[in-house]
């Protein structure tokens, strides 16, 4: 039943996408693709959550699509159920807050027609059951967010942006391709049940690792194939932006999860190696480069870079626990994972919905030019800051309870056999530790430095509030973030059946623990009670108010701002996004972006100003992509010489075609 | 019966750790003094700044958003829990599950992310130099502190803080390198969370050398005073959580009785009087730092962390 | 029914014949290009009628399920094509690139080609396929030279300087296969029937087989257009009239590649004959490879999507050379939708080309926001034939791709690689065309959207969908290639 | 079939083989014309005797077109184009005469070697027509290949040709040989025409085929 309802969504979606293509350029028409793509999005919704609750047995079924001799197999069970809820969650929200937003959008011909598209490519993503589907609605899932990337198409940047992007899913869905294609076997075996019931050999097996790690890997982000990631997320409109971040790289990490854990067999001991070396690397390297950007929804892009990385280091964790037999920290690494998937879908969602509305508001994306929104778009600061929170992985919030399984999973590693391993999961939690707290700085930076302070510009200072479906989208996120923050133990023990099924093992039931408190292994060892916690901490907060302001004092008065006594009525001089990251520049930056300050004094009496130059150099970009695409060039550039022979030189290679093939004749056996 | 034992236990908790903050701090100061050959300030000193602060109206930029009045008190809540689940003169206090070790530094986090968002409020460039700097140390302290909970995880088994200090107390433990290097390195973490010299002056308004103060440069009243408790009960937090970790004498047992607890208590302030003796020791007899050689500092300390973690991952497989 | 059977085959014969007569004295252009129209339905009318009246086999005409797939395609595409070319032409002739005498000339040999195409594919004689396939390549001369430019002149030159080389080595290898067959077929006639041959091909010499297959590896390759045998082709398809390209890209290069496919399975039969696969696959990966680099350097659009065929021939020309069961139906499914994106592609080209009044890529952009059907249409054909789904060449070269990496790794590599760097070229020429601040002129198309939509609906439809029959019908011709 | 009358095949299809290599020597181009009018004649001959030993009368006909169209009409007509384009004076070569040579004797040892790989009890005579053939075609192609003159290129393309008329007059019993030849002569009518057509028509300055690569729309 969940499954003809989720499958009923796909038509709906894309009979919706042709609706949009009659309706594309009526003013009132996106209210109509936005609201049936909410209707639908919750119905998914419903699926997901009466597949995940009841429990029920996976469900199966094929269609005469696809494949001819294969058909379509398409097939719900918990993991796919959990995913299908991050998508559908995801769409609901995008959905509802498009229906403000999609207000102001000046190509709406090249929004709404693929809009639907895109949510429908991600549902049947989670849904195929074989490795034709897969791939076919991964790549219409690419095709289509490419077609939203490319909606402001004038400008050159979204151009490139689409370019990189659509280029590296290509990569990215021919590696996957390879692995299907060893998975299968030569006899073409395609259908996911047939690869589960004969895993391939262990040396393939690893080959189908790595190469799922390449290929779900650059869709997802990890560093270094995410250089597409930062550029193709801000260039869309921010309600795709938001999906983008926050549900196509979890239903990458799914295609991840689903290769690995489920098909490719039983895991070698080091391929946890890899997983973790890349994740660790991905966390910190996401949250620095977000660090150092001074657009806002780029920051958000990197930063899904960087929960990527800490999605990844979960699922590596359980890749470990599950090679060395341990099957039920296995399922505390992954519960870790997949919960972090979905806090991650629901900030992120959020985060890039305000920046969506600042968008608006203000017309302006460079937080350079932002500044005191909050006393503009009071509400839309209050939700973006909740976000930020979730985000920093604080407490009582979600992120801060799934990064906390995620250190007890690491907390049990000692248990490993293996050396490599021994080394490598403290490194990593080094460098989660140390994302977190960057994350942290990342967006008191972005939140400090957007909506706080006085406007930086004359945009700024005329922003207004968004509308109220915009408004009710983010509330709708911030709520989702306080339930699982402060209730986590309602959504591990749903997520419980995915996790058994992927590892063998699930954590134990947390609603039985008192209070609705989270017990990863046992109480004596660690617990977590968010719900306490948040408990606490407003009520200490709002009795010491009220005290304070009872028995104290409750007056106020507004003065000019102190400074030291040198108040300077320029916002120029406040701090801004570059400025409160220097000290972090300076501490990782010199290594790791080879930043470099340039000061330029003038001569005493000169009244040249002085100036500073920063440099920053992408590393990554610079050393993997810049070379691959020079090399590319200069190949072309080489073979380009062959489109200018003589026609006597044309039938020179036909003359050695022939010579060769005739040597090859006379010393064939 | 028990259960409200147990609650007037914990409520006792909260409430000493409230009362004893500004004490402690009070009398580092003194000591400090002393050891400068000033007489300095009495020891109740910051409880009647505290008065008088909170009696004084509140003068708000005229640029303050509503966050800015309304971060006192969640740095003051956060603070205030965190603190309360950290063994003071017992273990195993009825709440203490409801957060681990992991859980209170994150607690402390979060307080520490709401005075950074309040330090840009205003939008001056004093709040902006202080707001910068903090986000940049606690990006290098956390972690330590997180490589420090993971050593002493690793040692006991749990993030519980109270079976950690069951456990410590229990003298299996032995003498550990991987718990020198820990406590080394949370002295280091405590002294630039507290904003203590080398890496910051408590008490210095002097532009370039400021963090923690340039971020609350714009408080004034009650406001104020909620942010320097905060910061007293921050200081007590840590004496507390080395003194239960690395000197867990005493300390009550969950099912203990009265004079237990009373020896636990006494003993407390004992430790805390200890710390905070050496601390002002350590404090005069050192020079404040560059800024920028405090990420140096707090490398050494995440490094010392990640050394002892390393270790005690080697060493169990021995 | 056989002679009824016999009636179609030998229809689609004669109405390209009588047509092509009909035309040439004809002096009215419209008329001229109804009855182009009139007969291309006609003969695919005929083709479909195959489907039921399949006439036996005979010393000269054969049709089988291989070559039924050919026929059709070609009947429609042909078709298809003609509808696109009557309001191409009749813009041509409004610019004055052509004259009323050449479009005469023009729609004669259209039909000519159209008969020297089927003939080829439903020839059972080598020397008689040989023939066709030698007419269809000098009615493309002509046609590729007709606006009489420089440029079309020196395209026409080298295409048919190489052409004829070609020819001579295709012929050579014929003669060799006759030499191979006589002893064991006997003299005459009946040595060159490919029924009689792929029956008894086990008794024949190898080594003269061997021989034979090179020559016609590199003679019927050169109108493949493997590298390093395709010079002719970029040129050719730039500078002719743009149905033509459509035609060559879609039709001609399939033709060839049918002969060489008859060839490889004469030699598949001998089990002591080289095995062709590794000599097609190598071309093919090299064809591949080139024409993806080449992709990136590209000014001219017509030139461009020419490339983009060599580079399609490669992996359709690997495919084959990999066999099996799933290589040899993903080569089919493979050519099938190469040929009608290709067409498609070719008609929005050719429209665009004309509003603009330029081939010329960098006087061309933002064509979704002038033309939004054509630029729309242009985007869909590139990314079809760029291999994404959900349109059909993704479903081949899922198939090429998977099977070949379970089988032979290390040939998947340059494979993937190839594909790899030939998406991203036409991916980056895609950015500025349909895309970006318009460029060139914006006026009105005066365009049929009718085959580019009706092609790139099929092309679509078998990416989700294919019917049963017609897969069972792959199917079974994918066995018979072995 | 006896011992002579392949003896004299087997001594006119070597004949044809030695004329190429006469061709590839000459680095005059009314001279390259004059040998290969002796190639369409020994060619004629070799057809002829063919059609003789074979007794296939329709032979005939090919050696009549070799001898009446290559052997006179085709060379006076170049002749004549050379000319009227003033480049008598010299063919030039891209490789000297020597190195063209080697490669040669290498292109007649390596269709020996493909086509002796054949089972003997393949006709003898076939076979050794066939490896002459090779040989005549491999060398045709060679000379094409090595001369930038248009008008030597044909006349390459047409020694290619001739080898190939020997392969198909030595295949006992192969049908279309006549029409092939018929084809074929019509074939380079056409190039020849082309040749003069662009000469008139287009005015290229040179038949230099280096001369229409300069039209190609890439460059620049």
């Amino acid at each position: 039943m969940p499954l003809t309802i989720a499958l009923l969504c796909v038509p709906a979606l894309l009979g919706t996408s042709l609706l949009a293509l009659v309706v594309r350029r009526s003013p009132q028409g996106y209210r109509a693709v936005y609201g049936i793509s909410l209707a639908v999005s919750l119905l998914g919704l419903f699926a997901a959550l009466s597949q995940l609750l009841a429990g029920a047995e996976p469900s199966h079924t094929v269609l005469p699509l696809g494949l001819p001799w294969l058909g379509a197999h398409l097939r719900i069970d918990a993991l796919a159920a959990w995913f299908l809820l991050i998508a559908n969650l995801g769409g609901a929200a995008a959905s509802l807050f498009a229906l403000g937003y999609g207000a102001h959008e000046p190509a709406p011909q090249r929004v709404l027609p693929f809009y639907p598209a895109f949510l429908a490519g991600m549902t049947l993503v989670v849904l195929a059951d074989d490795a034709f589907t897969f791939l076919l609605s991964w790549e219409c899932m690419s095709l289509a967010s490419w077609a939203l990337v490319m909606a402001h198409h004038r400008e050159r940047d979204n151009r490139h942006a689409g370019y990189v992007y659509l280029v590296m899913a290509s990569f990215g869905t021919l590696t996957l391709l390879l692995a299907f294609g060893l998975l299968a076997g030569a006899q073409g075996g395609y259908a996911f049940e047939t690869i589960r019931a004969a895993p391939p050999a262990p040396l393939f097996a690893s080959l189908v690792l790595i190469l799922a790690l390449l290929g779900a890997g650059s869709k997802a982000g990890l560093v270094p194939l995410h250089v597409w990631l930062p550029l193709a997320h801000p260039a869309a409109p921010s309600h795709v932006s938001a999906l983008m971040s926050g549900v196509m790289t979890k239903v990458a990490i799914y295609g991840f999860v689903r290769i690995v854990f489920d098909l490719a067999g039983a895991p070698a001991w080091w391929w946890s190696m890899l997983v973790l070396a890349l994740a660790g690397v991905t966390t910190v390297m996401g949250v620095l480069y977000a660090l150092m950007q001074s657009d806002l929804k780029r920051l958000l892009a990197y930063s899904t870079v960087e929960n990527v990385g800490i999605v990844y280091l979960g699922l590596g964790l359980a890749l470990a626990f599950k090679a060395q037999g341990m099957a039920w920290a296995a399922a505390l690494a992954m519960t870790a994972a997949l919960l972090h998937g979905l806090n991650h879908c629901v900030f992120k969602s959020l985060l890039f919905f305000g920046a969506g509305a600042v968008l608006h508001a203000a017309g302006e994306r460079d937080m350079e030019r932002l500044g005191g929104l909050i006393h503009r778009m009071p509400q839309t600061a209050f939700a973006f800051l909740v976000g930020c929170v979730a985000i920093s992985a604080l407490p009582p919030l979600n992120g801060f309870v799934s990064e906390w399984l995620t250190f007890q999973a690491v907390l049990l590693s000692p248990e490993l056999q293996s050396w490599g391993l021994k080394l490598l999961v403290p490194g990593a939690g080094a460098l989660l530790a140390l994302s977190a707290a960057l994350a942290a700085a990342c967006f008191v930076r972005a939140f400090g430095v957007t909506f706080l302070g006085r406007a930086r510009s004359p945009a700024a200072e005329r922003a207004h509030e968004t509308d109220r479906f915009s408004r009710a989208a983010m509330f709708a996120c911030a709520a989702i973030c306080l339930v699982v923050g402060i209730l986590p133990g309602l959504f591990i023990d749903a997520l419980a059946p995915a996790v058994a099924q992927l590892v063998g093992d699930r954590m134990p039931v947390q609603t039985v623990a008192g209070w609705q408190t989270i017990v990863p292994i046992v109480e004596g060892r660690s617990s977590y009670n968010g719900l306490l916690v948040f408990v606490f901490m407003t009520a200490a907060a709002s009795l010491t108010a009220y005290a304070i302001h009872r028995v104290a004092s409750d007056r106020v008065r507004r003065g000019p701002a102190w400074d030291c006594g040198f108040p300077d009525p320029s916002p120029a001089t406040q701090y801004s996004a570059t400025s409160f990251a220097q000290p972090i520049r300076r501490v990782f930056g010199t290594v790791v972006f080879r930043a470099r300050e340039r000061v330029e004094m003038p001569p005493p009496g000169s009244p040249a100003p002085a100036r500073l130059s920063v440099s920053l150099q992408d590393l990554v970009w610079d050393g993997l992509y810049a070379p691959v695409a020079a090399g590319v060039g200069r190949a072309a550039d080489r073979l380009n010489h062959l489109q200018f022979l003589t026609i006597r030189r044309y039938l020179s290679l036909v003359f050695v075609a022939l010579v060769a093939l005739l040597l090859v004749l006379a010393i064939w056996p | 019966m028990a259960l409200i034992f147990d609650l007037a236990v914990q409520g006792v908790q909260m409430l000493l750790v409230l009362a004893l903050a500004p004490l402690l701090t009070g009398f580092v100061r003194k000591v400090k003094a002393r050891l400068t050959r000033r007489r300095g300030p009495s020891l109740i000193q910051p409880y009647r700044d505290l008065v008088r602060l909170l009696r004084k109206e509140v003068v708000l930029a005229e640029n303050a958003s509503w966050l800015f009045r309304v971060v006192p008190y969640v740095v003051f809540a956060a603070t205030w829990v965190a603190a309360a689940l950290v063994p003071t003169f017992a273990a195993g206090l009825i709440f203490s599950w409801s957060a681990d070790l992991i859980a209170i530094i994150a607690l402390l986090g979060s307080a520490r992310f709401a005075l950074a968002l309040a330090g840009l409020d205003v939008g001056t460039s004093f709040g902006g130099i202080g707001s910068s700097r903090e986000v940049m140390i606690a990006s290098l302290a956390e972690p330590a502190m997180l490589m420090i909970v993971f050593t002493l995880a690793l040692i006991a088994g749990s993030t519980q803080l109270s079976t950690i200090a069951t456990f410590m107390a229990t003298g299996d433990v032995g003498l550990r390198v991987s718990l020198g290097l820990a406590l080394i390195a949370l002295i280091m973490v405590a002294i630039a969370e507290n904003a203590r010299i080398p890496v910051d002056n408590p008490a210095t308004h002097l532009e370039l050398t400021m963090v923690h103060e340039a971020m609350v440069l714009e408080y004034s009243g009650r406001h104020l005073a909620l942010i320097e408790l905060s910061a007293s009960l921050k200081l007590l937090l840590y004496l507390s959580l080395i003194g239960c970790v690395f000197a867990p004498f005493a300390l009550a047992g969950p099912e203990a009785g009265l004079s237990a607890y009373a020896l636990g208590a006494a003993l407390y302030v004992l430790k805390l009087a200890a710390g905070g003796f050496l601390l002002a020791v350590f404090e005069t007899s050192i020079a404040k730092m560059r800024v920028f050689r405090v990420p140096e500092f707090l490398g050494a300390a995440l490094m010392l962390g990640l050394l002892g973690t390393l270790l005690l991952f080697v060493s169990r497989g021995l | 029914m056989s002679v009824a059977g016999i009636d179609a085959v030998s229809a689609i014969l004669l109405i390209p014949a009588a047509a092509a007569a009909v035309l040439a004295l004809l002096p009215d252009y419209r008329t001229g290009s109804r009855i182009n129209v009139g007969a291309a339905l006609l003969t695919l009318a005929a083709a479909l009628s195959l489907f039921w009246n399949r006439p036996p086999v005979g010393r000269y005409l054969l049709v089988d399920d291989l070559n039924i797939v050919f026929i059709v395609l070609t009947t429609f595409v042909g078709f298809t094509t003609s509808v696109f070319s009557a309001s191409y032409i009749a813009h041509e002739l409004k610019t004055g690139r052509l004259t009323p005498t050449y479009l005469r000339f023009y729609h004669a040999m259209y039909q000519v080609l159209m008969f020297a195409m089927n003939l080829a594919l439903v020839a059972n004689n080598i020397g008689l396929m040989w023939v066709a396939i030698e007419l269809a390549t000098l009615t493309t001369v002509l046609m590729v030279g007709i606006y009489r430019t420089h440029e079309a002149l020196e395209a026409a030159w080298k295409y048919f300087i190489l052409g004829s080389v070609g020819i001579a080595l295709a012929l050579f290898g014929t003669i060799l296969v006759y030499m191979a067959a006589r002893p064991t077929v006997g003299e005459g006639l009946d040595a060159m029937v490919w029924t009689h041959l792929v029956a008894r091909a086990a008794g024949f010499d190898p080594a003269l087989l061997n021989l034979a297959f090179v020559f016609l590896l590199l003679g019927y390759g050169t109108k493949v257009g493997l590298a390093p045998l395709h010079a002719w082709l970029p040129d050719a398809h730039a500078e002719g009239p743009t149905p033509i390209s459509a035609v060559l890209s879609g039709l001609l290069l399939n033709v060839a590649l049918y002969a060489l496919l008859r060839f490889k399975m004469l030699l598949a039969a001998n089990p002591a004959a080289l095995s062709p696969g590794p000599l097609m696959v190598i071309l093919g990966l090299v064809s591949l490879v080139f024409a993806s680099f080449m992709l990136y350097r590209r000014r001219d659009i017509k030139r461009m999507f020419a490339y983009s065929s060599i580079e399609h021939m490669g992996v359709i020309t690997f495919a084959f050379g990999m066999g099996g069961p799933l290589a040899n139906f993903a080569g089919l499914l493979h050519m099938t939708m190469h040929s009608l994106t290709k067409s498609a592609i070719f008609f929005a080209v050719g429209h665009i080309a004309q509003i603009k009044g330029t081939q010329k890529i960098a006087d061309i952009g933002g064509l979704t926001e002038t033309h939004p059907v054509l630029g729309w249409g242009l985007v869909l054909g590139v990314i079809a034939i760029a291999g994404l789904p959900p349109l059909g060449i993704f479903m081949s070269e899922f198939l090429v791709v998977s099977s070949t990496f379970a089988r032979e790794p290390l040939l998947a590599i340059p494979l993937v690689f190839g594909l790899l760097v030939g998406f991203g070229a036409l991916l980056l020429r895609l950015g500025g065309l349909a895309f970006g601040e318009p460029r060139g002129a914006t006026g009105v198309a005066e365009a049929s959207y009718g085959p580019m939509f009706a092609h790139l609906a099929l092309v679509l439809c078998a990416g989700v969908y294919l019917p049963g029959p017609v897969v069972a019908w792959f199917q079974n011709v994918a066995r018979l290639l072995g | 079939m006896d011992k002579f009358s392949f003896d004299v095949a087997h001594m006119l299809a070597g004949s044809l083989v030695l004329v190429s290599f006469v061709q590839l020597y000459q680095d005059r181009i009314y001279a390259l014309l004059n040998v290969f009018a002796l190639h369409a004649f020994v060619l004629a001959l070799s057809v002829a005797w063919q059609a003789y030993v074979h007794d296939a009368p329709h032979l005939y006909v090919t050696a009549l077109i070799a001898l009446g169209f290559k052997a006179v009409v085709i060379p006076v007509v170049l002749h004549r184009i050379v000319q009227r384009l003033g480049i008598h004076r010299e063919i030039e070569t891209v490789v000297g005469i020597g190195p063209t040579m080697l490669a040669g004797m290498g292109l007649v040892a390596l269709s020996m070697v493909v086509m002796l790989r054949a089972t003997p009890e393949a006709d003898p005579l076939a076979r050794e027509d066939l490896a002459f053939a090779l040989s005549v075609v491999l060398l045709g192609l060679l000379l094409m290949v090595t001369r930038r003159n248009a008008v030597s290129q044909v006349v390459g393309f047409m020694s290619l040709e001739n080898g190939l008329m020997l392969a198909a007059a030595g295949a006992k019993g192969m049908p279309l040989v006549v029409e092939i030849s018929v084809a074929f002569s019509i074939l380079i009518a056409f190039i020849v025409i082309g040749i003069f057509l662009f000469r008139i028509r287009e005015r290229f300055d040179t038949v230099d085929v280096r001369a229409l690569d300069r039209f190609r729309g890439e460059r620049g």
